[in-house]
């Protein structure tokens, strides 16, 4: 009986192993109609299942979005070949980022890798690619340590490290806001992590008392203990990086508190997207926050994205979209300019990167320690009449920042 | 002391919501003594149907709860009749099957509920959602007190159920000693599928009462689950008014544990009261009424 | 000192008194027999003497030794077996491995407790079942292997849980002919019986309880006769 | 032993090793880590939750202590984390003990709940203990090796280690005792086995080598946070998934269920799109409800099949 189940177990196996040897013929793709043109093959990791899938499905839309563009303007051929995107979920977890990331570099044989939403699966995309000397251009992960590394084939444009996303915020804070004393709450994720220690450096450099500082565990129903604990420290300043909706939670439970502070900042994520001001209702009003792009920013491009994006999906984009979007413009840039498709000659084509797009201009730098990472332009917004307006730099202000902000009571 | 009294009210307020969401899972635990990790997807269902009925119709959730309940009772029996029931008549080596069966189940709801909806963070703002009334500088929300009452009230007449009718003793001599109830009887299996149905119809009931203060997506059940297994164990498992007590004890523990020690550290207080409950108070603390 | 020795021991569920207050010694060789009607404290004696529950107070000692307060398998490995009224197979073991287990307590190879094992199966004669699941045994072969794996624990003192019940007349015949052997092989039965034609036939003393209180002892003949065993039996039939 | 009972092992050890030989694209090689990989976590599960009855929902705990040693070691005293391979499993063995002190006294859904707190709780603490393990940010290395081949091997030889303490234990006096505990611990016990102690011979070689395989996954995955190594869902409950798929109390049970799980996991992602997981969840069920025992036990009930009968009622009771 022993031998039979133990037979039977090789078998099974065996048959495993065929199956996997059987996809190995990359045959699960059907292959395109217009596969008779040569392709350079894109792979893009994106968390399409799972927890994140909701940021993962906007990323995917807005990337073939700005193919399709690319394509109409004849964008899309490259050096006589077509650019071809090979989409694998990564299903929100780090194993499955891992497979696709071997999956696409070593049996798609892709040229360059691209996507990453989570910081934690960009790492391990990010490890992967460098380790195999293939180019990896995050779309959105923004873990600061990934392009600390000194890593040549990791390259970030469209998204700022964690600690960088507030360099807006401090010109306005010197300039106008002048706080005694600020509160920082956070999610205890990677990006909330990061992003605070980056906010409570520059505090401590300044001499900005901080006077609350606690990190959370995201999807909490009840926050107003820590809110009325945080608010008998009375801040002048409350800086809070939060999911989407944790941020709109907080927002209403400090209405509901009756908290007052002179201004609320945001550190980007949840406090710019239409869920937040959707779920917060009229508790969204004045509530400000850094980030990297709205659809009403200068640059060229931005508001068509922005109406484009919401007439074809019916949902309204966030700068996740606007990433993703920006990032399809550097690929064909970058493959448009390469004189081969060898890893190197696409590493150097990124590297000589000086693009226009959607989320301003992108250059791949070596700065304050990072490698190959853009330098980010920041904002500072402001929910105004249920609007986002950008208040600060001043020169791209579409709106003026109310500052202080009126107490909950005295609001109609 | 009004920051004490602030936490202690939310921690009240809390502990009803999760209360509510927890006795269905103590009815069905108690009846089944099985580890339902389906639960919070059946919360997460029962949102969703009380979602669409706000989008399309425009009914209040308090409203659209009435049609909730009803379609996840029938979920529910559906479940337990074609699906749990199955494996009890199997023999297998470990009986927790049944629990990754309910893995399966929550797989698959939430799935389902993501090719449906995608997975986009929707909620339903209310003229109520964040209204409040203070008590002294103490700030009470006006929907969670609601909730809360309507948690107690179904508690209530959950209990006259089970105490008055006939079905209901059914259930409770099936929750006492399945093979004693048998022999005097009892259709066992009919008995669990009216029970499962009615602990869903309980979570949808919990997912309704919660939507206008939260939000919602796909994955939003596994928050649910592990709430209502802590308080189930705390309120010792079939017990209606242990589920109330339980669900009170972790909301108030989360508060404190958020105010006094760390917001970071809240679900670790309760998790560390699950366990010393476990421990010292295997019946959690409906064993204490009885000595 | 006698063999065994059960010294006013008293057994709280609750509010409920299970055991209360009872005492008696057990000699060396003799059977010795414990009746009552049903729910009358039998069965949780025996789950004192092992301690699948801790008495509420009172002592028991074994050989001079005091054993309550011992865990179970530490009474086990001294020397007291057991059976269960309602029987416990290890379902998924053969009956062979079910012996085995039981075997494995003086031994630590495989083949010796499977030698022991088989030995003990031949003497309950159950070997001709050894290999077959024990989920599929009837009733009467589950009581018979529940005997067999004490055994094979090699017990000084046996405690017999209605090895009778359920069994048709045939199957008394064999049972007690199985627990006559296991007396002549020298081994100390404790044994709780609800078949009377059982316990008369084979105990030296016996012992009858009701309501967890001790109402009679004496020989088999003398609680036959006893007016208290025979108000409990009939009100027991009424009930 | 008999000659035969030596083959089967004997062809598999051949067929694993020259396996990546024949797949020598690295896609499929890290399939067959990753296969290898969830064979060890589950061994070392169903050591304790097959054959010993005592059902784990935390045995996340064990394989993130392993990987945050490996990880912590490189963090902090900036040496490699190989070194936590050694590492690793001592601590996951150490910790096992006060768990298992602390879980054994429970039974059942009980047992399993106090584990899946305990898992839970490694997670939170791990999560904001930010000075020590740097939280959710995690911690990143680079691989070590740039080819599959080296991790291929390592893992085989975990997992042949894992199937050899896995043999060894269950065809001894221990194995009889495990599984007696777990068909009643009641008659276990009076049968003179010491439950409890018994319990932690079969918890600590699983907790051993839940660890030594954590360990090996921060090697290979060459990053980690609390999120991932402790995660309820897609560690503690998926391990008993693949156990079950394959086969509980089965010594193949969970190479089968591992590679069912994995391969499974990649063609459903590379062909069902965003529906994979729905697939995979419609799955579990079917497996569940009709091979209840797994794919490798429903092989051996089927042989079975021709003389089982419904077991007897068990004995009304007197109480």
């Amino acid at each position: 009986m022993k031998k039979t189940l133990s037979i039977s177990a090789v078998a099974l196996m065996l048959i495993g192993a065929l199956i996997i040897a059987g996809c190995g013929g990359g045959k699960q793709q059907a292959p395109k109609t217009e596969a008779k043109k040569e392709t350079v093959k894109v792979g893009v990791i994106l968390p399409l299942t799972g927890s994140e899938a909701m940021f993962g499905a906007m990323e995917k839309n807005s990337m073939e979005m700005a193919y399709e563009e690319l394509k109409a303007a004849g964008k899309t051929t490259v050096g006589g070949k077509e650019i071809e995107l090979k989409f694998e979920d990564d299903q929100s977890k780090q194993d499955a980022a891992k497979a696709a990331a071997e999956k696409l570099i070593n049996q798609d044989k892709v040229a360059m890798l691209s996507g990453g939403y989570s910081s934690a699966n960009t790492n391990v995309i990010a490890g992967t690619a460098q380790s195999k000397g293939i180019p990896f251009l995050i779309v959105t992960g923004s873990a600061d340590k990934i392009t600390q590394q000194g890593w040549q084939w990791i390259f970030r444009g469209t998204a700022a490290p964690a600690s960088k996303y507030t360099g807006a915020l401090w010109d306005l804070i010197d300039k106008v806001i002048k706080p005694k004393s600020v509160a920082i709450i956070y999610e205890n994720t990677d990006f909330g992590t990061s992003s605070a220690e980056g906010f409570r450096k520059v505090c401590k450099e300044k001499g900005i008392n901080i006077v609350f500082d606690q990190a959370y565990e995201k999807g909490a129903i009840d926050f107003k203990p820590m809110l009325a604990n945080m608010k008998k420290t009375n801040p002048d300043v409350v800086f809070a990086v939060s999911y989407v909706m944790d941020a709109s939670l907080i927002a209403k439970q400090m209405k509901e508190l009756d908290f007052n502070t002179k201004l609320f900042i945001g550190g980007a994520a949840g406090y710019t997207m239409p869920e937040f001001k959707e779920n917060a209702g009229d508790a969204s009003e004045y509530v400000a926050s850094t980030t990297l792009w709205i659809p009403n920013v200068a640059w060229k491009g931005a508001a068509d994205y922005f109406k484009k994006y919401k007439e074809k999906y019916g949902k309204e984009p966030d700068y996740h979209g606007a990433q993703a979007y920006a990032t399809m413009y550097i690929i064909a840039d970058a493959l448009g300019r390469a004189k081969d498709f060898t890893p190197a000659g696409i590493q150097k084509a990124l590297k000589e990167t000086d693009l226009m797009t959607i989320m301003g201009p992108i250059k791949f730098e070596d700065w304050e320690g990072y490698t190959n990472q853009d330098k980010p332009t920041t904002y500072v917004v402001q929910w105004q009449k249920g609007k986002l307006e950008v208040v600060w730099p001043e020169e791209a202000a579409s709106a003026k920042l109310v500052f202080p902000v009126p107490n909950w009571k005295e609001r109609k | 002391m009004s920051l004490f009294g602030q936490t202690v009210i939310c921690g009240i307020l809390l502990g009803g919501m999760y209360a509510l969401i927890a006795i269905g899972m103590t009815l069905i635990m108690g009846v089944m003594k099985i580890i339902n990790l389906a639960h919070g997807a059946l919360v997460m269902v029962g949102m969703y149907i009380t979602y669409v009925c706000y989008k399309s119709w425009g009914l209040d959730p308090y409203i659209g709860m009435l049609i909730a309940m009803p379609a996840l009772f029938l979920i529910g029996c559906l479940i337990q009749r074609y699906m749990i029931n199955r494996l009890v008549e199997v023999d297998s080596i470990l009986p927790e099957n049944q629990v990754l069966l309910t893995v399966g189940i929550m797989l698959v709801l939430t799935e389902l509920a993501r090719l449906i909806f995608k997975s986009d963070y929707r909620s339903v703002t209310t003229g109520y959602s964040s209204s409040t009334f203070f008590v002294g500088d103490m700030s009470i929300s006006i929907p969670m007190t609601v909730g809360f009452f309507i948690a107690m009230a179904f508690t209530y007449l959950l209990h006259l159920f089970l105490t008055r009718t006939d079905l209901g003793r059914s259930i409770r001599a099936t929750a006492q000693d399945r093979n004693a109830a048998i022999y005097m009887g009892v259709n066992a299996p009919r008995v669990t599928v009216i029970t499962f149905g009615i602990g869903s119809a309980l979570a949808a009931a919990g997912g309704s009462l919660l939507l206008p203060l939260f939000y919602l997506w796909p994955d939003i059940g596994h928050l649910f689950t592990a709430k209502a297994f802590i308080i189930t164990i705390l309120g010792g498992m079939g017990s209606t008014m242990g589920a109330i007590f339980g669900g009170l004890t972790l909301g108030i523990a989360e508060s404190l544990g958020a105010t006094y020690i760390s917001m970071g550290y809240k679900d670790v207080v309760g998790l560390v009261i699950f366990l010393l409950v476990l421990l010292f108070l295997p019946g959690g603390f409906k064993s204490l009424t009885k000595r | 000192m006698s063999f065994f020795e059960v010294k006013n021991i008293v057994k709280n569920f609750g509010g409920l008194t299970a055991v209360n207050n009872v005492s008696f010694t057990v000699e060396k060789g003799e059977i010795f027999g414990l009746i009552g009607p049903n729910g009358s404290g039998k069965t949780t004696i025996f789950n004192l003497i092992n301690r699948f529950y801790p008495l509420t107070s009172g002592e028991i000692y074994f050989q001079g030794q005091r054993i309550d307060g011992l865990p179970t398998h530490k009474i086990c490995e001294l020397g007291i077996g057991r059976t269960f009224q309602v029987v416990k197979p290890l379902r998924r073991m053969t009956v062979l491995e079910n012996v085995m287990a039981g075997a494995f307590l003086h031994t630590g190879s495989i083949a010796r407790a499977r030698a022991k094992a088989l030995e003990v199966l031949d003497f309950c004669a159950l070997a001709h079942r050894k290999d077959v699941e024990a989920k599929s045994l009837t009733i009467a072969d589950r009581k018979r292997l529940e005997i067999a794996r004490a055994l094979a624990t090699e017990p000084k003192l046996l405690l017999l849980d209605e090895t009778a019940a359920g069994l048709n007349p045939k199957e008394q015949e064999e049972a007690i002919a199985i627990i006559q052997k296991i007396r002549d092989a020298g081994i100390t039965i404790i044994i709780v019986e609800h078949v009377m034609k059982v316990i008369m036939g084979i105990s030296n003393r016996i012992l009858a309880i009701n309501f967890g209180r001790e109402i009679a002892r004496g020989t088999p003949r003398e609680i036959a006769n006893h007016p208290e065993v025979i108000k409990a039996y009939l009100g027991d039939a009424y009930a | 032993m008999t000659a035969k009972s030596w083959l089967t092992p004997t062809i598999i050890a051949v067929v694993a090793l020259v396996l990546p030989f024949l797949l020598r694209d690295p896609y499929p090689q890290h399939i067959l880590i990753m296969i290898l990989i969830w064979a060890t976590l589950g061994t070392a599960w169903n050591l304790l939750g097959g054959y010993a009855g005592q059902v784990s929902f935390g045995h996340a705990a064990f394989f993130g202590l392993g990987a945050y040693s490996a990880g912590l070691l490189f963090l902090h005293l900036k040496i490699s984390t190989w070194w936590g391979m050694l590492l690793g499993p001592f601590v996951a063995t150490a910790v096992a003990v006060p768990i298992g002190l602390i879980c054994f006294r429970l039974r059942g859904p009980y047992f399993a709940l106090a584990t899946l707190a305990l898992g839970e709780i490694f997670r939170l603490v791990f999560t904001n203990w930010v000075k020590f393990t740097h939280g959710a940010q995690g911690i990143l290395i680079l691989s070590t090796f740039p080819t599959k081949l080296p991790y291929y091997y390592i893992a085989l030889a975990i997992w042949g280690l894992a199937m050899f303490t896995l043999n060894r234990l269950i065809n001894s006096k221990l194995g009889y005792y495990f599984v007696s505990i777990r068909e009643d611990q009641d008659a276990a016990e009076s049968l003179g086995i010491p439950t409890t102690r018994y319990k932690m011979y079969a918890f600590l070689p699983s907790a051993f080598l839940a660890g030594l395989t954590g360990a090996f996954y921060m090697n290979y995955i060459a990053f980690i946070d609390p999120h991932v190594v402790f995660s309820l869902g897609d560690i503690s409950v998926m391990v008993i998934l693949v156990v079950m798929m394959g086969g509980v109390a089965n010594p193949w049970g969970a190479p089968v269920g591992a590679a069912i799980y994995i391969a499974l996991n990649e063609i459903f992602r590379a062909w069902l799109g965003s529906a994979n997981v729905l697939a995979f969840g419609i799955l579990v069920c079917l497996v569940i409800l009709f091979l209840p025992n797994g794919v490798m036990g429903e092989l051996g009930q089927i042989r079975r099949t021709a003389f089982r009968q419904k077991p007897a009622a068990a004995g009304g009771g007197q109480k």
